[in-house]
């Protein structure tokens, strides 16, 4: 339990709420996906550095499932979302 | 083992950079590309140099093994997926951003 | 303390945001999105009254059952909503008169 | 110290959870709400750690952040396919027909 790795989780947390503008002002629809992805990259790093500092190595599973799960969406979206939106208007991505 | 903690600290200091630039980048390029750029770079650097560094201070093996497991997974994770979104993208013709 | 009442009000605040939603809009995955997120204001107000600080004892784990409890079930009724919302909106018939204005989802997609 | 520094980190995670929130049940674009809702459930995983519930993270990080995320962008192309009137490639064959432009053949 050292506050040292809470201040770095606490120094993580504003990359994620400033990426938030690229979501809401992202030009086409990867650009939403996209931080998203570097969401759960930092939800990981955050959940690491947080499980030192709280002093609770459970937070290391979570870390593990997100980990995990990180490709799915963005998988979902590339397949599903994004590919079909190409078929109709060619060039022009779902905004 | 004082050495191992502070190398380890030191190391987490050196990937924070990393996650803020990703983000700075994300938010401040002009392009799919280069913010995919900015975005791989995070991922797979930032989360190894704190991965790395919590390796180092961690007081067993299974807490170690646990966290390489985390970033080969995150790495598996973030390189599929660029890849399928940048194919993605040039297949959509958009094109590259160039200096105007 | 600071931290319960943080987290109780900012469940509160979801709620009642999630319930604005679901009266005011009328896309149907909008909707589903809004009782989703009235779902999670429900489950910090439940967890939140469990919550004690590091080192001030045990945490109560009645709550946190069912909170779990709560999610799955949540998850399996938003896939429900959703396949029901698609089936709607496929077997609307939108070329019947009078039917124009009711079945037709509005433009809200951004296409 | 680290009693400080967690309640700064509680602080600045319900900011932006509600700034969030409220971006996600208010724009126009449905798919920018979709994508709002899967970082939304990953800051909820982290609000359930703070609050010492490991469990509820876990649940909510195995379903809340990686199964809705995936359900609500498949819907989402169901309904926009279906809005367009084209057809739906996995009963193409089955119906034969498009609702949309059914009534009009008959």
């Amino acid at each position: 339990m050292s506050w040292m790795h809470t201040v770095f989780a606490l120094i993580l947390l504003p990359a994620i709420a400033t990426g938030m503008f690229r979501i809401l002002k992202g030009p086409t629809a990867a650009d939403r996906m996209m931080t998203a992805q570097l969401f759960g990259t930092c939800g990981v790093a955050i959940l690491l550095l947080l499980g030192t500092g709280m002093g609770t190595p459970v937070l290391l599973d979570i870390a593990l499932v997100f980990a995990l799960l990180a490709a799915l969406a963005t998988m979902t979206f590339v397949r599903r979302t994004w590919q079909y939106s190409s078929k109709r208007n060619h060039g022009n991505p779902i905004q | 083992m004082e050495i191992l903690y502070n190398s380890g600290t030191l190391l987490i200091i050196l990937g924070l950079p990393f996650f803020l630039s990703g983000t700075v980048g994300l938010i401040r390029f002009p392009d799919i590309y280069t913010r995919l750029h900015a975005l791989t770079k995070a991922d797979n650097v930032g989360l190894g140099c704190i991965v790395c560094g919590l390796a180092l201070q961690s007081a067993s093996w299974a807490v170690t093994a646990k966290l390489l497991l985390i970033w080969l997974l995150v790495l598996i994770a973030s390189s599929a997926s660029c890849h399928l979104i940048a194919r993605s993208a040039m297949q959509k013709n958009i094109q590259p951003w160039t200096r105007p | 303390m600071i931290t319960t009442l943080l987290y109780s009000m900012t469940g509160l605040l979801l709620f009642a945001m999630g319930f604005f939603t679901l009266i005011v809009h009328s896309h149907p995955l909008r909707k589903i999105l809004a009782v989703n997120v009235m779902s999670t204001g429900v489950f910090l107000i439940l967890v939140a009254t469990a919550y004690k600080p590091l080192g001030m004892g045990q945490i109560d784990p009645v709550p946190h059952a069912m909170v779990l409890t709560g999610i799955v079930v949540s998850v399996s009724v938003t896939a429900l909503a959703l396949l029901l919302a698609c089936r709607v909106q496929e077997t609307s018939n939108l070329d019947l008169p009078g039917r124009k204005k009711q079945g037709r989802i509005p433009e809200e997609s951004g296409q | 110290m680290n009693y400080f520094i967690l309640t700064l980190f509680d602080i600045i995670l319900v900011l932006t959870m509600l700034w969030l929130a409220w971006y996600l049940l208010n724009t126009e674009d449905i798919f920018k709400a979709v994508v709002l809702f899967i970082s939304f459930g990953l800051l909820m995983a982290l609000a359930w750690v703070r609050m010492r519930a490991p469990d509820v993270a876990l649940a909510e990080a195995a379903l809340g952040a990686g199964l809705t995320g995936p359900l609500f962008l498949s819907a989402l192309r169901r309904m926009n396919r279906t809005r367009k009137g084209e057809r739906r490639l996995d009963s193409d064959e089955n119906r034969g027909k498009d609702p949309k432009t059914g009534p009009k053949q008959e």
